[in-house]
């Protein structure tokens, strides 16, 4: 008996399998990224489907909405249209790439299927509310993972220390220009 | 029969983990095929969507909410990346005046 | 030759100071070498060292001074040298016989002690090796004199004598030696003396080759030598003469050819046809005849080609044990003798007679040894130096007078001019041709007798002996037809006198010698009747087992064998006589009948020209294939081929490095598949 | 302290050598002479010291390295070890004195390698410990490459790249085997130890027919290397190369004492440690070392380049060595010790008097000399005694090796016997053919050049060459002054040789009997006699 | 604050020195209005920084223990490679203090960068739990890519950045996936819950064992182990020459820590299919490195192709750590190689460094022709590394080379160490061509110019400290032994 959480299953997994073809085959870039927005999206709705409201949120926030709009300024920058040659040529190393890709994913499913299954047959215990997450979630980066979480927080600034230098490294021609 | 499709289409772990191989694959598939370093970024950003889904997949089957906290920080870091990753295509694009990567092999043999 | 030589002279009195500091030094050590070996010594020791060092300081002194043109210095040294041996050689057998024929030793110090193998520089006199030094110091003094006659218009006489006097200390060493490492110490040094003069004259390539030939077929002979020393080692334990002829009888005689005696003669045999140019290694000493003529008579007639008849008189208990052996000995002795004989009656050059000649006698003497009369060979050894040597300083004395010339067509009626040469010769020439009561007459009729005779004889060896003494005598009457008597030939502007007395006196003696030399052993059906003692068979009793069952021989059948032999040898000189000086149309008439077989023997049957075309050029042929094929091409292009192999992997290394970003990709998504597939199998 | 003093005195020169300023030449290469002489001094009292009445080691040292892996700082020196050690500080100053005016160029660096290159080699020589020896045996390829490379002829980068990884390859297997060994007797008594007396008392199973066992796999191991440095007939062929390339030093130190560091491996390391792999195996080195023999001889005979025929006269030679070697006995061992002297002093020599020719001629090509004779007699005097050394004719030193050799062959087989023979002749024939064609006969295209008239040696050149000539009739007049210290380990080797075992000696190391050395060696014993 | 997280605050205290003292130099240069500071002042905050970091891990050392819920943990490897990642900074830090490329207007910027990286390093070493890795490699390897394009050339330092960022990144998805894997199949990222689960895991479930391929690849990516290895040869010519030895050994060592670590079980001893695709990974890793330096002309890109044989080689000891059953003994000789290689491969960089004049030269071969005529103590110098690098004794590249290959053969893994000989023998060949073109020319050599004081010193530095310590190894090897097993 499939029930109403299957179906919302299949339709974000269709929403986000075709969007995410659509990134890797639209030949203008500025498609390819709205299309990264709607697999975003799709993804969010994958984590709702599976009681991660809060990352859920996070998701859409900073990833559908920060880095998404950081590509599209990025792209507008560059004034990109149409590409002529948006795929690599080459019929061997294309097959090998298909190839490769293909053999990757088939061992995965296969495996997927061989062990997964057998690991967790029982079902999901239910969660109950969405704010009990979230508070487990906390919870959990504020104790366990506090090194982490304060590590990222060190990382993103030197991230930022180091995107702003990279945006001013002069040198080489054009420091003669200067 | 129709029990087996059933059961087989009833959503289980196995569906999300497929899904995100599938998805992991047409990242891959993107770096691999696609020429233009914007999109090779976005491909990458699929490869880590993909894997976020992994973790929070397992994480709601197992009950272990050390998963989500996971993709908490893959995230941060995959923002951290797209950062750093189009600050460097900025800077190429500055110097190359392009963002085709068969334009960046001057580093060879 | 002059140019060069003179720019050294010029050049000598830098380099004279600098060889006078080396001449001092080794002087000195050459001293402290003889105050060494004189240690606590007995007169006895004295002797055999003074015997052994005085060639050896002569050597050193006229070496140190190899540069000096002064042939009179050096000449007279080196004769003193070799005087001083002989007058301590005669001392020594003196001494000996005084002592009752009881050997002399004398041990200097230990050579080589490994294992179970101890050498010393240990030296013997008995009744064998008496003989031997008396002929070598003896004759060789009288060379030695000869030479400063004949080398004083040499450019480099001290060499020369240098050289003179190295062979007679190794040719000592040979002899002296108690055991067989000594011997062959010496046996090896005179073949490196024998090198050196062969090719005094070095300038001329051909000289150089006969030398540099000599040596080379010698060493195969020593190698045989070594490989006789081994298995006797490895038989009796021990290297020593006289232990090693001692076990020998003790182990008794040997059936078969596998035996180890068997083996260790066979190899020392070959040893011997090597020193004594018997088949088939006898090809080098006609060509040895490149080096100076004293040389010739010295090493390659008198002394050295003698070592290996020596060497198996030396150990005759020994080669008794192994009769096999010596039957292979007789048998090579008796064809040798034939071979070399027939081809000496084509030859044209005077010492190529000489030398085939010498081959021949030397076949005589390993005739002798190999039916057991090893006394016998001893005998003809002795009057063989003495006419032998002879013959070739006459020729040396014709040489000398000719300028050098050497090819008998080209002299004739040269007994007017050279008459003391002359003289001499005649004497050396009945000698050989076994003429009663000449030297040669008396010890080939004891070889023919006990090759017929002897237990290990047959009538067939002394068919072969006889042959060979007819060929003798007619090549012998060839060569004094053409060289004195007939008609001069002798080209205008050459104009012959005799020689000077330094080198007439050498003559004279040997000739007396080689009249009464035989004496000494004259065969018991003539003794008997003359009441005259075998006197070598005496003195070499004891010292020589006898032939084993030789039973005593009817003085009949002796004697007329003995007549068959002489007149059958008379009648061919008197052929040959008829053919060079009567009627000298005939030999080239007798030479187109048989056309076939006059080239072939005129050309040595052809033996240097098979060593040459199917062994040695096909081995140094080979030898460049060798390593231009597996050297070259297949060691070295194997080790090029994974050096290659590395390269070219690099280079495909490099191709798949293209600089494309996705392509690097692909190999990490390779990769992972790889070993997701690999790891999960 | 004695063994030290003479291992790393050179090392100390050279590094006072490259203190002085590099114009300074003629003090360099003074200096470089006095300070080989002073080694040479030291080895000297080595022999002086040396009790020639026991096999065991003598002037011991020993001090923990790398103690975790057991591995020691230890020096030893026996009969085997001890001419070997000599013949190097011998020849030092020889070639010091040889290349007094052939090394014109970056003399400093010259003279530093060659000192460098003494340190290693006598350390390969005494080093008692399988890693120090490694290291020595390794460090060596160093200096002789820069040798080769910097001051050698127009091909020498190949040649030398070609020396450098040809060894390389050999000694990286021995050094897998040397592990091994370590692990192996860390496994039967419980603690590291990569000395050699401790090897020698680990049995190493062997299974005899088949190719796969622990001790047939390490016998090979360390045969590769060996095999390659001495070397053997298929592994040869870098050796024509690097001589032909070599500046005359390198010839010299190359065919005089680094080839000699395969063959000592052979009897330090390969007999002893695996006697039955080495018995087992026997005749195939025999076999290739006949076929050395022979096929050096017939090759080198072919050759038209004196120093090529020199070099692969050189194989011929060392082949006689492995065969002497491999025949276990003890006429070929002591044979094949004293042919490894013999080699070291007339192929020194030949390479000595082939550099002199070619820096008046600049040429090596055999067609081009003839009638060198007239030309220059002192020369050829010296050629022909070193000559005749080579070919082994009596009362020169090859004799005594060549005959001791080939007895212990001949109580092989006979038919090794007979084999090996034919190397005399054919040694006899390349050699004496080479000699009649640039001596003998009329005067060749280099020789006859009256505008360019060739000079005879000069006094130092023959003070370059008296001690070698001394030398060549002293060991073959009186070997026994030399055999006489290397009798008791030789009979020891080859009488033991399934159960080898190795002592130190205590009482006769008075130089070596400082506290500390004792405690250690002492402390070692002890540790084995618990075991 | 409760006890337990101060002491873990005290536990990283280093870090957060070092962190401090890196933001230091930016802080001024902030406050100065954006001018540039004195490099010679950054440069020496940046030594005190280190300094900083080294004393309080001295004084931290001989805590064997971990923090931050398991996190992350202290021990004696992490003391000693917090060390020798110290001493490899402090020389990439005057080596591009002196060069062309990296000295100048962002000098202030670029130390931070580094330091930071560093930071990423000391966390990969001390990380205890996957998650920690991964942000530590995230944080190294950001700070990298930055660090690649920090060049006033412009062309190649570019194209290396973005190369090095795509690849990375890439790779960096497969380890996560990985992580992710691991995750699901554990239920646990801490190392110690994993180590213990390998031995039921890795014969019976293969998504883990998938999971662990993929970790194990996202490692081989920054140590470039085939076929992981295309980006480095790129990477490593386009990066300015300081920043290269930077990643070629402080990357290497850091990493190749945390790899080990997940290799400190017992568990693995059943494994032989992965024991056998790690061999093979390795031996081709040692071959391809070899074989195509061996067709390299220019002198950095051979560096690269040895720098990835070296990593075919340290894979051995990995291998032999992981597979066998002395894991302490393994992992002796891989630290003591990284050592070794590091010491090695820092002076060999230096030696290129000083040899780049102008802002986008690259060195050949030919331009060493002749050098020892003119600069006998830097030629003598590099020969010796280069000597080290081929493994000849009795320098510290020889003895490395031997405790890998015993603990290699101590497990009985001679087919591996046949690999490794044969590949060391092919290494022989390239790693001669330089000493050859320097001794064996008489050329005119090039002329180095421009100040490069610091760059001669650590050349000549390294040099001799490999000498020395080849001699002496055994104190080092001893340290290194007892940070393994923690006894200190």
């Amino acid at each position: 008996m499939l029930e109403l959480a299957d179906y919302t299953f299949y339709f974000l997994a269709a929403l986000v399998l075709i969007s995410g073809i659509a990134v890797i085959t639209a030949q203008n870039p500025i498609f390819s990224a709205l299309w990264l927005a709607l697999t975003m999206i799709g993804v969010a709705g994958i984590f709702v489907s599976l009681d991660a409201w809060f990352v859920a949120g996070v998701q859409l926030i900073v990833y559908a909405g920060a880095v998404m709009v950081l590509f599209v300024m990025v792209i507008m920058l560059f004034d990109l249209r149409h590409e002529i040659h948006a795929f690599s040529r080459g019929i061997l190393s294309g097959f090998l790439k298909l190839a490769s890709a293909g053999i990757v994913l088939g061992l995965i499913v296969g495996t997927v299927y061989r062990s997964a299954e057998t690991v967790f047959a029982p079902p999901p215990v239910e969660t109950d509310k969405m704010a009990d997450v979230t508070k487990a979630l906390a919870n959990t980066l504020f104790t366990k993972y506090i090194f982490s979480f304060e590590v990222i927080g060190v990382l993103l600034l030197v991230i930022a220390i180091g995107a702003v230098t990279l945006s001013r490294i002069r040198g080489g021609t054009h420091a003669s220009h200067d | 029969m129709p029990a087996m499709t059933e059961a087989l289409l009833k959503v289980s772990l196995n569906h999300y983990l497929v899904l995100s191989a599938i998805l992991f694959t047409l990242g891959m598939l993107g770096v691999l095929l696609r020429k233009n370093v914007i999109v090779i970024l976005m491909s990458i950003e699929l490869m880590l969507n993909a894997v976020n889904i992994t973790f929070i997949a397992f994480s709601r089957y197992s009950g272990n909410i050390d998963g989500q906290v996971m993709v908490f920080f893959v995230m941060t870091i995959a923002a951290a990346e797209a950062a750093v990753g189009l600050a460097l295509a900025v800077l190429i694009f500055k110097r190359f005046k392009e963002v085709n990567i068969r334009y960046f092999e001057h580093l060879r043999g | 030759m002059g140019s060069t030589g003179h720019h050294h002279h010029e050049s000598a009195p830098v380099n004279l100071t600098k060889s006078n500091l080396m001449f001092v030094a080794l002087s000195a050590l050459l001293l402290g070498g003889i105050g060494y070996s004189l240690r606590g010594a007995t007169a006895v020791d004295g002797l055999f060292a003074t015997l052994l060092l005085a060639p050896l300081f002569g050597f050193l002194f006229n070496g140190l001074r190899f540069r000096s043109p002064n042939a009179m210095l050096s000449g007279t040294v080196a004769t003193l040298a070799a005087f001083v041996s002989f007058v301590c050689s005669v001392l020594l057998v003196v001494k000996m016989s005084g002592a009752g024929g009881a050997p002399l030793s004398a041990q200097f110090f230990d050579w080589m002690v490994v294992g179970d193998l101890s050498v010393s520089a240990g030296f013997l006199v008995d009744k064998i090796s008496a003989i031997m030094i008396l002929v070598i110091t003896g004759v060789g003094t009288l060379i030695h004199l000869f030479s400063v006659g004949y080398m004083s218009h040499d450019e480099r006489p001290s060499k020369y004598f240098a050289y003179l006097n190295l062979f007679l200390f190794n040719m000592l060493l040979l002899v002296l030696g108690d055991n067989l490492l000594v011997m062959f110490v010496g046996w090896e040094g005179v073949g490196l003396c024998s090198y050196l003069l062969i090719g005094f004259w070095f300038s001329d390539s051909e000289k150089a080759a006969a030398g540099m030939k000599a040596f080379i077929t010698n060493r195969i002979g020593d190698a045989g030598f070594l490989l006789g020393i081994f298995t006797l080692f490895f038989l009796f334990g021990t290297v020593n003469f006289s232990e090693i002829n001692m076990r020998a009888v003790q182990f008794g005689i040997e059936s078969g050819w596998a035996g180890p005696m068997t083996l260790a003669c066979l190899f020392l045999f070959i040893g011997a046809t090597g020193k004594s140019a018997q088949i088939p290694l006898y090809v080098w000493l006609p060509d040895a005849m490149a080096g100076p003529t004293p040389v010739s008579a010295l090493i390659h007639a008198a002394t050295m080609v003698t070592a290996g008849v020596y060497m198996i008189v030396r150990l005759n208990p020994l080669f008794l044990a192994a009769p096999n052996v010596l039957h292979v000995v007789a048998v090579v002795g008796g064809v040798t003798a034939v071979m070399a004989a027939s081809i000496g009656l084509t030859q044209w050059d005077i010492k190529k007679v000489l030398a085939y000649s010498t081959v021949s006698q030397l076949g005589y003497m390993f005739l002798a040894a190999g039916v057991g009369a090893f006394g016998a060979a001893m005998f003809h050894l002795m009057t063989h130096a003495f006419f032998k040597a002879l013959m070739f300083l006459g020729s040396g004395s014709v040489i000398h007078a000719m300028n050098g010339e050497q090819d008998i067509r080209k002299m004739g009626a040269l007994q007017k001019k050279l008459p003391i040469t002359y003289g001499t010769f005649f004497l050396g020439w009945l000698a050989i041709i076994g003429m009663p009561p000449f030297a040669g007459f008396f010890s080939k009729d004891e070889i023919l007798w006990l090759s017929f005779h002897s237990p290990l004889g047959h009538w067939s060896l002394w068919l072969l002996g006889l042959i060979g003494a007819v060929m003798t005598a007619f090549y012998m009457t060839r060569l004094m037809a053409l060289t004195f008597w007939g008609k001069s030939r002798v080209p205008a502007g050459v104009n012959p006198h005799e020689s000077p007395l330094s080198m007439t006196i050498p003559l004279m003696v040997l000739g007396l010698l080689s009249v009464i030399g035989g004496w000494i052993g004259i065969p018991h059906v003539i003794g008997h009747a003359l009441h005259v003692p075998n006197v070598l068979e005496h003195w070499l009793e004891g010292a020589i087992h006898g032939i084993p069952g030789l039973q005593p021989g009817s003085a009949a059948t002796e004697i007329a064998l003995m007549g068959i032999s002489v007149s059958l040898a008379g009648i061919s000189a008197i052929a040959a006589f008829t053919c060079y000086v009567r009627r000298p149309e005939l030999p080239g008439h007798l030479a187109a009948r048989v056309r076939g077989l006059y080239d072939l023997v005129s050309n040595k049957y052809f033996v240097d020209e098979f060593y040459f075309g199917k062994l040695i050029n096909p081995l140094v042929e080979g030898s460049r294939n060798l390593w231009a094929y597996v050297d070259v091409n297949f060691i070295d292009r194997g080790t090029y081929l994974v050096s290659d192999m590395v390269r070219g992997v690099g280079s495909v290394a490099r191709t798949v490095q293209n600089g494309n970003l996705q392509q690097y990709a692909l190999y990490i998504a390779l990769g992972v598949a790889a070993t997701l597939f690999l790891v999960m199998r | 302290m004695l063994l030290t003093a003479v291992t790393f005195l050179p090392l100390v020169f050279a590094l006072l050598i490259a203190c002085v300023p590099s114009q300074q030449t003629r003090m360099i290469r003074v200096a470089s002479l006095v300070f080989s002489l002073i080694v040479f001094a030291v080895s000297v009292v080595l022999v002086a010291r040396f009790d020639r009445s026991t096999a065991a080691l003598q002037f011991a040292e020993r001090l923990p390295w790398v103690p975790e892996l057991g591995i020691s700082y230890f020096l030893g020196l026996d009969g085997i070890s001890l001419w070997l050690v000599v013949l190097t500080t011998f020849l030092t100053p020889v070639i010091i004195l040889g290349s007094w005016e052939s090394i014109s160029t970056k003399v400093k660096g010259f003279h530093a390698s060659l000192l460098i290159l003494e340190t290693a080699m006598i350390g390969s020589f005494l080093a008692m410990d399988a890693i120090l020896f490694y290291v020595f045996f390794e460090l060596s390829l160093v200096p002789m490459y820069f040798m080769v490379g910097i001051w050698g002829g127009t091909r020498r980068v190949y040649a030398t790249l070609k020396f450098f990884i040809y060894t390389m390859l050999g000694s990286l297997m021995m050094l897998l085997a040397i592990i091994y060994l370590m692990y192996a007797h860390h496994d039967t008594v419980g603690l590291f130890s990569a000395s050699l007396l401790d090897f020698y008392k680990l049995q190493i199973p062997f299974v005899a027919g088949t190719f796969l066992n622990p001790q047939t796999l390490l016998f090979f191991a360390f045969a590769l290397a060996f095999a390659i440095k001495v070397p053997m007939f298929p592994l040869h062929t870098w050796l024509p190369d690097a001589h032909v390339e070599a500046p005359t030093p390198g010839s010299v130190i190359l065919a005089g004492v680094m080839l000699k560091m395969g063959t000592y491996g052979f009897m330090r390391f390969v007999i002893p440690l695996f006697p039955e792999a080495a018995g087992y195996w026997a005749w195939l080195f025999i076999f290739l070392g006949l076929v050395g023999i022979v096929y050096g001889a017939l090759v080198a005979m072919v050759q038209p380049d004196i120093k090529k025929l020199v070099a692969y006269s050189s194989v011929s030679h060392m082949g006689y060595i492995i065969v002497g070697l491999f025949a276990m006995n003890v006429y070929g061992a002591t044979g094949g010790l004293y042919q490894m002297l013999n080699h070291g002093v007339s192929t020194g020599a030949l390479f000595l008097l082939v550099g002199m020719i070619y820096e008046r001629t600049h040429s090596r090509e055999i067609v081009k000399y003839g009638g060198l004779a007239k030309a220059l007699p002192i020369f050829t005097i010296l050629f022909l005694i070193v000559t005749m050394s080579s070919i082994a004719v009596p009362m020169t030193n090859g004799f005594v090796g060549e005959f001791l050799i080939l007895l212990g062959t001949f109580e092989v087989s006979r038919v090794y016997g007979v084999v090996a023979v034919t190397g005399v002749v054919l040694g006899a024939a390349y050699m004496l053919w080479m000699v009649k064609r640039v001596f003998f006969g009329p005067a060749g295209e280099l020789v006859k050049d009256d505008h360019h008239p060739l000079v005879d040696l000069n006094l130092r050149e023959i003070v370059v060459m008296a001690p070698l000539i001394v030398l060549v009739f002293w060991m073959g007049l009186f070997p026994n002054h030399f055999l006489d210290y290397s009798k008791a380990s030789i009979e020891h080797l080859i009488q033991t040789r399934d159960a080898y075992q190795l002592t130190i000696h205590t009482s006769a190391a008075p130089g070596a009997a400082s506290g500390v050395t004792s405690e250690v060696v002492s402390a070692a014993e002890t540790a084995e006699a618990r075991k | 604050m409760n006890m337990q997280l101060l002491q873990d605050v005290v536990l990283v205290s280093p870090l957060i020195a070092l962190f401090a003292m890196s933001l230091l130099p930016v802080m001024m240069k902030v406050f100065q209005g954006n001018r540039e500071p004195n490099p010679y002042v950054t440069l020496f905050i940046g030594f005190i920084g280190l300094s900083l970091a080294t004393g309080l891990t001295a004084a931290l050392s001989g805590a064997d223990k971990t923090a931050f819920s398991g996190a992350i943990v202290f021990d004696g490897i992490t003391a000693w490679m917090s060390y020798l990642v110290y001493l490899i900074t402090a020389v990439a830090l005057m080596l591009s203090f002196d060069h062309v490329a990296t000295r100048g207007r962002q000098f202030a910027e670029f130390v931070f960068l580094m330091l930071s990286s560093v930071l990423g390093m000391i966390i990969l070493i001390m990380s205890n739990d996957l998650i920690v890795t991964f942000i530590g490699i995230e944080t190294m390897s950001l700070c990298l890519y930055i660090l690649c394009a920090m060049s006033k050339e412009d062309v190649l330092s570019k194209e290396a950045a973005f190369k090095y960022f795509i690849l990375g990144s890439f790779a960096s998805a497969i380890f996560l996936y990985g992580i992710a894997f691991i995750y699901g199949t554990v239920g646990s990222t801490i190392f110690p819950d994993i180590l213990e689960s390998v031995g039921t895991l890795i014969s019976t479930n293969t998504l883990f064992v998938v999971g662990l391929a993929m970790v194990t690849l996202g490692f081989a990516f920054k140590v470039s182990v085939f076929p992981l290895h295309a980006w480095t040869p790129d990477v490593y010519h386009g990066a300015p020459t300081p920043v290269t030895a930077f990643m070629a050994t402080a990357v290497k060592a850091s990493t190749f820590v945390a790899f080990l670590r997940l290799f400190e079980s017992e568990g693995y001893g059943d494994a032989v299919q992965f024991q056998n695709v790690l061999q093979w990974l390795a031996v081709l890793t040692m071959l391809i490195g070899n074989v195509a330096a061996v067709m390299q002309d220019n002198f950095k890109r051979m560096l690269a192709y040895s720098s990835i044989a070296h990593s075919g080689y340290i894979m051995v000891g990995l291998i032999a750590a992981g597979f066998g059953n002395n894991f302490d003994a393994g992992a002796t000789s891989v630290i003591f190689y990284l050592f070794s290689y590091a010491l090695m491969t820092l002076g060999t960089f230096a030696v290129v460094a000083m040899f780049e004049k102008a802002e986008n030269s690259t060195v050949g071969m030919n331009e060493l022709k002749g050098m020892a005529n003119r600069y006998p103590l830097l030629s003598l110098s590099l020969t010796v590394l280069l000597l080290s690098l081929a493994g000849i004794p009795p320098t510290l590249g020889f003895f490395g080379k031997f405790y890998l290959f015993s603990a290699a053969i101590e497990q009985d893994m001679y087919w591996l160490v046949l690999w490794g000989v044969i590949n060391s023998v092919i290494s022989v060949y390239y790693y001669l061509r330089p000493i050859v073109m320097m001794y064996m020319s008489d050329d005119v050599p090039v002329e180095i110019v421009g100040t490069n004081g610091m760059t001669r010193l650590t050349v000549i530095f390294t040099a001799a400290l490999i000498v020395v310590l080849g001699l002496m190894s055994s104190p080092v090897l001893k340290a290194v032994q007892r940070s393994v097993t923690n006894l200190f």
